[in-house]
């Protein structure tokens, strides 16, 4: 394995924001000391929050500064023996793939904690208190837990590792979407919804995948051959995903006896695929998402489509397709397929929603599919489209759900057909809107044109003749894409105003300051993407290369 | 063709799409500061200078030979495997003529735009989005590949949305313009599946497809594309997007690329072909290439050639984008917007970039009779749909929307037959009398209060006769009047059309021009009929007044804070109670102002001059500029399509005929509307005639395509999204839902017996010893387990009892 | 003989201590000091025998003319039972529902208990097991039935009583035969009559297998494994919590122990295997496994009581180490080891706070657990994380004790263990529903009616905290765990 | 005919069917342990013999001498807790018991 070894930064990184967590715990365990007011620890930890998250993206910059896109291999590397029983090492790392993901959650973060902070401008009235004035502390100390959560899971190039850190990423969400969400309510159709409801389901579906991927984890582990620890020692069993990744390539993984008459790599790759694909979401997995984006605080939301189901996307790029290419290309038609069916059920039910959130979150099913078409195409476009797509859509997906709070805020509902005319009251508003709108049904010049475009042209081009039916079939999609927004934009902020919204008033500099730069990033993407491409490119031409050869 | 470095180039989109931030962005408070002036000094002057670099781009590509191109790239955009697209920009001859086109044209309406929207407290978004047009009508012409031509393709969709919907607080205005997007989109979608098609057609690949993108052993490889495939060849690859991102060999052939650009021909044309291509001029190597062509026409898809495919699927963009049956719906709605933007956009520009496309593609469709059949069938059915439709609409933006659909399947018809040049032509043409009509109707409607209806107008030549005056010019430019610029181009076309050899059923020639003919027919007969029906006569309408306005809703809240028309309600600004107490001083319609009567002076003197820069060599009193201009771009083209040579006599009869079609249709029109004296059109409608009567509302309600459309795609899309919604939270969910029930329910019952077991024995403790006596209460439950214990015991003991027997 | 006693000496400490606690107890009836002499001695005693255990000479060797094991596994779950006596003791301290007056009695009960467990996991003999198992089980049920005049108690008491008999009258039976046909009461003996039959096919076994049948019965009744589970919800919910907490871990350890030493000594591991000719043990065992955490997860959903939750909980942890013992390999029994040294953690953590809650608000059931997260930040915080480890949630403890189960489960690569494997992780993500019940009571819902905020009493929050601590430890660093482990434990011939 | 193995061992094992029948099918606590020592009994039955009769050692009657007296402690702690139990339901009315019983 060649790296330069033992660079601070990524740890730094990663545990930044447990610094603030001890911060924060810290002010309060001086509470009484200090006799500090609730308002001043709330403020405390609002401080401390954004600093954190701030000195995260600072170190993000720092990251991309210095990484060097042109080498394959990892970078930034701090490796250190872990649980020699298990040969378990603390191994972090980034490559192209890993580094473009860190950057996106360091600025989603950011963005994110900016929304969660009830400073610079008006966001709520006496009888709607807004969610970020509720136990303050508590939401700060999960909130980075979160993030720690995530970037150790982009970052880990240990499988026991990122397992931690892919579980430590659930425990906060539970409670971010069942404290800070929505209140239980009370469909009309008797059904008890809200957050608590939401985050169980979110817990228990995404735990029901990883606990088979545990199980896949364990069984590589015994099946893995040997390898070396950091420090030169030899072992038999490694969890070091280098090392892994080099095994399951050569077709170690192949002589292992088959289970229940399944050969061994097909059964990790589906048990893996399993736990990664409830993340993305796929289509049969996903309805746990609508009901999380819905009554979850807009933050949250902002983070669970903007990187948690990259989590998902990402695991499966780098676990299945680094780690299984020949079996990728076994299982690759399928994956397409549900991937298609994603894009296109995804499309067709938003036009049915009513709720803005909730459209927004099926529209990101119907993205995620883009993803997985494009993955399992294993052409060029088609899997840099896909990274391209996860990059886009991590900035476009947080700007939509911001949006929608940004008018849940002020009217405090989310019912489309409520609105109306908004346009002449909120104008600014609007356009931002409108771009967003623009941007998610891949106008091109925008970003997510260049996802979309390349997943089609890498399906189309896959060596399998029936991704072209898959593309054929998923291009519609795009259409109706169009239809639903603009229906949603015409809904919303044309024909007559609507006297009720009168009282509304236009953005406030703190969703200014959370959407102008996504806006930005947006256009910026649209026109120039080289800044993604530099990053990812050499590494996916690694793991193309890889892929192609397998067979 | 060799490329010429242009480095200004780009300033040609640049500059409107700077004015489109400036105004964007500022507007509103540049509009509250400065007033409307400050707005249009720059939205105006900023189109005016990128038609004069374009200009001046023309002049130098004039200069610099036939075979070459102006080109200028910015910077990488998305280089991945094979794809190639930069961002860059290239002028050959053709694109030259619809920059200046584009740019010229556009500039003038944004003039005359300046008198027209005066009031409109939108005027800073109105001007933002029409540089934003420009913006993208420009990048559709001058992209030098596919993916920089679809940015505008689509962004000239959204300007069209959001100026058709401009006054977004009338929902039929807003609804229409959801329409023209979401129609175009379909349109796109067959843009870009016939993008895929040609490329990795292009590539060879399409029968047995690659792992990794080899590169053809056989074929050295070139072009930008080259070092993406080189290194491909390497390990399959996904190449960075940017120059210095990029390995070693693919500078090189960046280098030898600038090199050749820099000598001129030679270097580049000795440039090796890539493997493929989304670069128009690249593809058109690599198809003049005889062996790579052959790789290509003889791939098939779903039984048909693929070059077939490619083009049909491009053309399905080319129709929704040109309003073409089937996608010509979202047109005649588009006339919500104000009229400056139909005549931009649903007139002059946007709606042909699909015969620009098509042209542009010329090398392509050459390839595929069949295509270019379908192509010409379709403009012409289109023609002469349309053409019908527009005879017996009153309001006169309808007409002239008609007319406009009509016209564009003319250009279509010329591309589909093989005649480019005279598509292009006809477009040009176009341009200046359709653009002048829409102008001068627009002129007409603000001089009657917003008043479209043409029952309600005429008599109007005294009240505005600069208005009236270009007007008549353009209708007999549009109905092909000799010498007017619409008898060149039409008359060319149907030439074309009757002799053509290229269709792929018998003597469709003949039947094309027939029906050609007839949509020609009737264009100059509606045409004067509106002009009749509008400025002769006497004066119809009823006075206007500040009632008008009452009635308006949406004058009540028309704070200058709130951007929309004070009077959403009627197509057209605020007729200026505040700014022109003149207009209401008078209720007699009346002329506009200077800045718009010169625009319509310009557009009317090109709709008569227009023509002279194609005269056919029959009559030969001048040369055929525009043919010679546009020979090399389409020469390569020349010995795929064929003609019937037919002696001059024909060409002669065919164009006696058109003139007689276009005296015709004229007279006609004079005859029932002039003065609106005739009493032969009331009495028509009057009659009670079944016939007529079902005829006339088939037509005037356009042959129910709407309805049908209506019924057929949105009811039941809506309807599908709602079954699968139903589906989602009732089945995907409820499945989820009903595990995690199961579960409790499971763990109920299981509970349920432990207690009822165990409790049940305690109580029956309580009672042997409290209430001795009521043994068997509650002991039901308990009789399951006794049984099943007493079952194993038995079996125990049974087992035991035959084994246990060694001893 | 000497050599013996010397090694018997952390039991001969107990014993010692047992017979100064009843002493005192006796002769300070009436004085104030009475109680915290007791507690003294109780403690002191129990850190005493913890020495013993430390300065037993090393090596292994068994005691008593080879009826007492003095190896490294047994030295383990002495600690164990150790570690719990001594929360045992301070939960009883903690508790108002031991009175003043019987608190020597209480920990005189748990002393013997206590005991009876060292004894249980060290026995190799048929004879001493019975007794250990006995002596582990009259204390029990007393304890059980400890609040006189509390119907719930009593209630739990006779139920406990009466399965317990039954079972190890059941078990008994077994020995019996075994004991005839092996002719011996020594473990060992067993085993190798049982390799003897072993070329015969497993009809010629059937006898043997009967027996053992039956002698599982009394090992499955302390493991609380199904279907010898019924006693588990109600003893946990009408017996006095602090004894609870003790019972969750201490005679479940035992069992466990008892039931590897039976099988994996005992009855031979090499013929443990499911070849032809063999009885299927590991089927056996992995059915019940299965049976017994599915049962135990899917009951525990639809409780409304905490404890009984918490019941139904510790059955399907059964559940889990049993399929460790199913393994039967070294590992497996290593897996059960550490699994157990964090479940004592984190179980008697949740008991713990159980106890703090009760105390404050009076109630076991969840629904009072409303509002929690306000009223008492640190105490349902806490809560919070045993509950969450009890789940299995990296970087808590449990996830560790989880993994290792499985990793053993998985290292054998047979197709049944495959199978059981993903049943038990199925059920680690279904156990997280009625975990989560409580934590979403405690923190996603308001309380109902006034609630006013508590404080937590010192001595309960410390207690919390000591258990909190390896709880999360173990999560990121249990290589102490997991080294002490590997050097106690058995290797499974 | 002499009395063997096999006699002991189905006397013994009607003894366990009786004791199991008797606790699973009996509700009244007394009754259940009686069961209980029927199956001890049992127990001690097939120690006695086997030790008589198949090994000859004493540990079989040493056995059995254990049994006898932790059934006897067994019984014992048994009736002492069915008592206070008949205390704490006396303390109740029998409405209350009659609930109990759903």
């Amino acid at each position: 394995m060649d790296y330069p070894t033992n660079s601070m930064l990524l740890t730094w990184i990663i545990f930044t924001p447990v610094v603030g967590i001890g911060a924060i715990f810290a002010v309060l365990a001086l509470r009484p000391a200090l006799k500090l007011s609730q308002r001043a620890v709330d403020q405390a930890s609002r401080a401390i929050g954004l600093a954190a998250t701030v000195a995260v993206s600072l170190l993000g910059v720092q990251l991309w500064r210095a990484f060097d896109g042109g080498s394959t291999s990892l970078q930034f590397v701090h490796h250190t023996i872990w649980m020699r029983q298990w040969n378990i090492e603390y191994f972090v790392g980034v490559d192209g793939l890993s580094i473009s993901m860190v950057l996106l959650t360091a600025f989603v973060f950011l963005a994110a904690m900016i929304a969660s902070v009830p400073w610079w401008g008006r966001l709520d009235d006496e009888h709607h208190p807004h969610f970020s004035k509720k136990r303050v502390p508590g939401y700060m100390i999960l909130f980075l837990l979160l993030e720690t959560g995530v970037l150790g899971t982009f970052c880990a190039q240990d499988f026991f590792l990122f397992y931690v850190f892919w579980e430590v990423m659930l425990l906060p969400m539970y409670f971010l979407i069942g404290i800070w969400g929505a209140p239980p309510r009370t469909d009309p159709d008797g059904r008890v919804r809200g957050g608590p409801y939401a985050a169980i389901k979110f817990f228990l579906y995404t735990l029901a995948g990883s606990v088979v991927m545990l199980l896949a984890l364990i069984a590589i582990y015994y099946n893995s051959g040997p390898a070396r620890l950091v420090d030169g020692s030899l072992t038999d069993h490694t969890f070091n995903l280098v090392y892994l990744t080099e095994m399951g390539r050569s077709g170690a993984f192949d002589r292992v006896a088959p289970i229940f008459g399944m050969a061994f790599p097909k059964v990790i790759f589906i048990a893996l695929f399993l736990g990664f694909s409830i993340k993305v979401p796929m289509f049969p997995f996903h309805t746990w998402l609508p009901d999380a984006h819905v009554d979850a605080p807009t933050p949250i939301s902002v983070i669970l489509a903007g990187i948690l189901l990259k989590t998902g996307m990402y695991g499966i790029l780098r676990f299945n397709l680094q780690m299984l290419p020949d079996t990728t290309w076994w299982a690759a038609p399928g994956i397409a397929l549900f991937g298609v069916i994603s894009i296109v059920y995804g499309a067709f039910v938003c036009l049915a929603q009513k709720d803005l959130k909730k459209l927004i979150a099926y529209s990101s099913v119907s993205h995620m599919g883009f993803c997985l078409l494009g993955m399992a195409a294993l052409t060029p476009q088609g899997i840099s489209g896909s990274v391209f797509q996860m990059v886009s859509h991590g900035v476009i997906s947080p700007m939509l759900f911001l949006i929608a709070g940004v008018i849940y805020d002020r009217a405090h509902t989310r019912d489309i057909n409520g609105f109306g005319g908004l346009a002449g009251k909120l104008p600014e508003y609007t356009g931002l809107t409108g771009l967003a709108f623009m941007a998610s049904l891949g106008l091109p010049g925008l970003a997510g044109f260049i996802g979309e475009v390349l997943v089609f042209m890498g399906g189309f081009g896959a060596s399998d003749p029936n991704f072209r039916w898959f593309v054929v079939a998923a291009v519609p999609a795009v259409v109706i894409t169009a239809g639903y927004y603009l229906w949603t934009m015409q809904r919303m902020f044309l024909g007559k105003m609507n006297d009720k919204w009168s009282h509304l008033w236009d953005m406030n500099w703190r969703e200014r300051l959370t959407l102008y730069p996504l806006a930005a990033a947006t256009i910026l993407l649209g026109f120039w993407p080289a800044p993604v491409f530099n990053l990812v490119n050499t590494s996916l031409h690694h793991l193309v290369g890889v892929i192609t050869g397998g067979t | 063709m060799s490329l010429h470095p242009f480095p200004y180039l780009w300033l040609i989109p640049a500059l409107p799409l700077l004015g489109a931030i400036i105004n964007g962005l500022f507007g509103s408070r540049i509009q509250r500061r400065f007033g409307e002036t400050g707005i249009w000094a720059t939205a105006v002057l900023l189109p005016w200078i990128s038609a004069a670099i374009a200009a001046w781009a023309f002049v130098t590509l004039a200069r610099s030979g036939p075979e070459t191109a102006l080109y200028v790239k910015l910077w990488g955009w998305l280089n991945v495997g094979w794809l190639d697209a930069d961002v860059a920009f290239t002028l050959d001859r053709l694109s030259g003529v619809m920059c200046l086109v584009v740019t010229f044209v556009g500039s003038l309406i944004h003039v005359y735009s300046i008198g027209y929207m005066r009031g409109d407290p939108g005027y800073w978004r109105f001007f933002a989005y029409l540089n934003l047009f420009m913006f993208a009508m420009l990048t559709l012409v001058l992209a030098d590949n596919f993916l920089l031509m679809f940015v505008g393709w689509e962004g000239v969709g959204l300007c069209s949305y959001l100026l058709i919907s401009f006054w977004y607080r009338d929902k039929e205005k807003a609804v229409a313009g959801m329409k023209a997007f979401v129609v175009n989109r379909v349109g796109d979608a067959g843009f870009v599946l016939g993008l895929f098609l040609l490329f990795w057609g292009v590539a060879g690949t399409w029968q047995n497809p690659p792992h990794v993108q080899h590169p053809l052993p056989d074929i050295i490889l070139g072009g930008e594309g080259a070092g993406a495939t080189t290194r491909a060849a390497t390990a399959g690859t996904v190449v960075g997007s940017e120059g210095h991102s990029l390995p070693a060999p693919q500078r090189v052939m960046m280098e030898s690329i600038v090199s050749g650009i820099v000598h001129g021909e030679g270097a580049a044309a000795a440039a090796p072909l890539p493997r493929t291509s989304v670069k128009f001029r690249e593809v058109e190597r690599i198809l003049r290439d005889p062996a790579r062509r052959d790789a290509f026409v003889s791939q098939r898809w779903l039984g048909l050639s693929l070059v077939t495919l490619a083009c049909l699927f491009l053309f399905l963009g080319a129709t929704g984008k040109s309003a073409q049956i089937p996608l010509y719906v979202w047109l005649p709605d588009a006339m919500a917007g104000p009229t400056p933007v139909s005549a931009l956009i649903h007139a002059a520009t946007m709606v042909t970039a699909g015969v620009y496309l098509v042209a542009r593609l010329h090398f392509l469709f050459a390839l595929s009779p069949l295509a270019l059949t379908v192509v010409a069938t379709v403009g012409a059915a289109t023609a002469l749909f349309a053409a019908t439709i527009g005879l017996f609409q009153h309001d006169i933006k309808k007409v002239l929307a008609y007319s406009t659909v009509s016209q564009l399947g003319f250009m279509f018809v010329a591309v589909g037959v093989g005649a480019f040049w005279v598509g292009i032509f006809h477009l040009v043409t176009h341009a200046f009398f359709k653009a002048c009509l829409f102008l001068g109707s627009g002129s007409v409607i603000l001089g009657c209060h917003h008043e479209q209806d043409m029952r309600k107008m005429g008599g109007l030549w005294k009240l505005m006769p600069v208005t009236a005056f270009t007007y008549l010019l353009s209708c007999l430019a549009i109905a092909g009047f000799p010498l007017f610029s619409g008898f060149f181009s039409k008359d060319e076309i149907l030439w074309k059309v009757f002799s053509t050899g290229n269709l792929v059923y018998h003597s469709g020639g003949f039947w094309l021009y027939v029906i050609a003919a007839v949509a020609a027919l009737c264009t100059s007969f509606y045409m004067f009929r509106s002009f009749f029906m509008t400025f002769t006569g006497k004066y119809r309408g009823e006075p206007h007044g500040h009632d008008a306005h009452a009635s308006s809703p949406s004058t009540h809240d028309s704070g200058l804070t709130t951007h929309d028309s004070p009077a959403a309600s009627h197509d057209s600004p605020h007729d200026s109670s505040h700014s022109q107490p003149a207009a209401h001083s008078s209720h007699l319609p009346h002329e506009s102002p200077a800045s718009m009567t010169v625009v319509l002076a310009i557009l009317g003197a090109l709709a008569v001059v227009g023509g002279f820069l194609g005269v056919p060599p029959l009559l030969g009193f001048l040369p055929n500029w525009f043919e010679h201009w546009l020979e090399p771009v389409f020469g390569g083209s020349e010995h795929f399509v064929h003609w019937r040579h037919y002696p001059h006599a024909y060409e002669w009869g065919l164009m006696g005929a058109s003139v007689v079609i276009a005296f015709l249709g004229a007279a006609v029109a004079w005859w029932l509307y002039y003065a609106a004296r005739s009493p032969i059109p009331g009495r028509l409608m009057a009659s009670g005639s079944p016939l007529v009567r079902r005829v006339h509302r088939l037509i005037y309600n356009k042959y129910y395509v709407d309805e049908v459309y209506g019924r057929v795609f949105v009811d039941g899309g809506v309807g599908l999204s709602r079954g699968l919604w139903w589906i989602d939270a009732r089945i995907v969910d409820g499945l989820v839902n009903l595990a995690g029930r199961i579960g409790a329910l499971c763990g109920m019952l299981q509970g349920w017996i432990d207690r009822v077991f165990v409790d049940g024995l305690v109580n029956q403790v309580g009672d042997g010893i409290v209430a001795g006596g009521r043994r068997l209460r509650g002991t039901q439950s308990g009789r399951v387990q006794t049984y099943v214990y007493g079952i194993v015991a038995g079996c125990v003991m049974f087992a035991l009892l035959t084994y246990a027997v060694p001893w | 003989m000497r050599q013996d006693l010397v090694r018997f000496g952390p039991e001969l400490a107990l014993s010692a201590t047992v017979a100064l606690v009843l002493f005192a107890d006796l002769l300070l009836k009436g004085s104030g000091r009475r109680r915290f002499v007791l507690h003294g001695l109780a403690v002191l005693g129990v850190i005493g025998a913890g020495f013993a255990l430390l300065l037993l000479p090393s090596g292994d060797r068994s005691i008593f003319s080879g009826m007492l094991a003095v190896d490294g596994m047994a030295r383990f779950f002495k600690g164990l039972f150790l570690v719990v006596a001594l929360f045992g003791i301070l939960f009883g301290a903690l508790s108002d529902e031991i009175p003043e007056d019987r608190f020597g009695e209480y920990l005189l009960l748990l002393l013997c208990l206590t005991l009876g467990l060292s004894i249980l996991s060290a026995a190799q003999n048929l004879l001493l097991i019975y007794l250990a198992l006995e002596l582990v089980s009259l204390p029990s049920y007393i304890l059980a039935g400890f609040r006189r005049g509390d119907k719930r108690s009593s209630e739990a008491a006779l139920k406990y009583v009466i399965y317990g008999g039954a079972a190890s009258g059941v078990m008994l039976y077994g020995f019996s035969l075994l004991y005839g046909l092996g002719g011996t009461l020594d473990l060992a003996g067993v085993g190798q009559y049982v390799e003897s039959l072993a070329s015969q096919g497993w009809g010629s076994q059937l006898a043997v297998v009967a027996a053992c049948l039956f002698s599982l019965a009394g090992f499955a009744y302390k493991v609380a494994a199904v279907p010898f589970h019924m006693w588990c919800p109600d003893v946990y919910e009408g017996a006095p919590t602090p004894f609870v907490a003790f019972l969750s871990v201490g005679p479940k350890a035992a069992g466990l122990a008892a039931l590897v030493r039976f099988f994996l000594v005992g009855y031979g591991a090499p013929t443990f295997w499911m070849t032809p000719g063999e009885f299927p043990w590991p089927l056996v065992l992995g059915v019940l496994a299965i049976a017994t955490m599915t049962l135990g997860n899917l009951v525990a959903i639809a409780q409304e009581n905490i404890k009984r939750m918490l019941a139904y909980s510790s059955i399907a942890h059964a559940g889990y180490m049993l399929m460790g013992v199913a393994v039967g390999t070294s590992e497996g029994v290593r897996a059960v080891m550490l699994y157990l040294g964090i479940y004592l953690a984190m179980n008697l953590g949740a008991f713990l706070a159980v106890m703090a809650v009760r105390a404050r608000i009076g109630s076991e059931s969840i629904s009072d657990y409303k509002g929690l997260g306000t009223r008492s930040p640190y105490l349902a915080a806490l809560l919070a994380i045993f509950l969450f480890s009890l789940v299995g949630l990296p970087p808590l403890g449990g996830f560790i004790g989880k993994f290792y189960v499985f990793a053993a489960v998985l290292h054998v690569k047979y197709k049944f263990f495959y199978f059981l494997a993903l049943v038990g992780v199925l059920n680690s993500a279904v156990s997280l529903y009625y975990y989560a019940r409580v934590i979403k009571t405690m923190f996603l819902e308001k309380p109902d009616g006034e609630a006013a905020s508590f404080t937590l009493a010192p001595s309960y929050g410390a207690l919390l905290t000591v258990l909190m601590i390896p709880t999360v430890a173990l999560g990121i660093w249990w290589k102490p765990l997991a080294d002490a482990v590997a050097k106690m434990s058995l290797v499974v011939r | 005919m002499t009395i063997g193995v096999p006699h002991y061992l189905i006397v013994s094992g009607i003894l366990l069917a009786c004791g199991l029948f008797t606790v699973v099918t009996r509700r009244n606590a007394v009754a259940i342990l009686m069961g209980i020592e029927l199956i001890l009994n049992a127990a001690i039955l097939n120690l006695v013999a086997f030790s008589r009769l198949v090994t000859g050692a004493v540990g079989g009657q040493v056995f059995a001498l254990f049994g006898i007296v932790l059934a006897a402690a067994e019984a014992v702690v048994a009736l002492a807790i069915v008592l206070q139990l008949y205390r704490a339901f006396r303390s109740v009315d029998t409405t209350e018991t009659t609930e109990l019983k759903e």
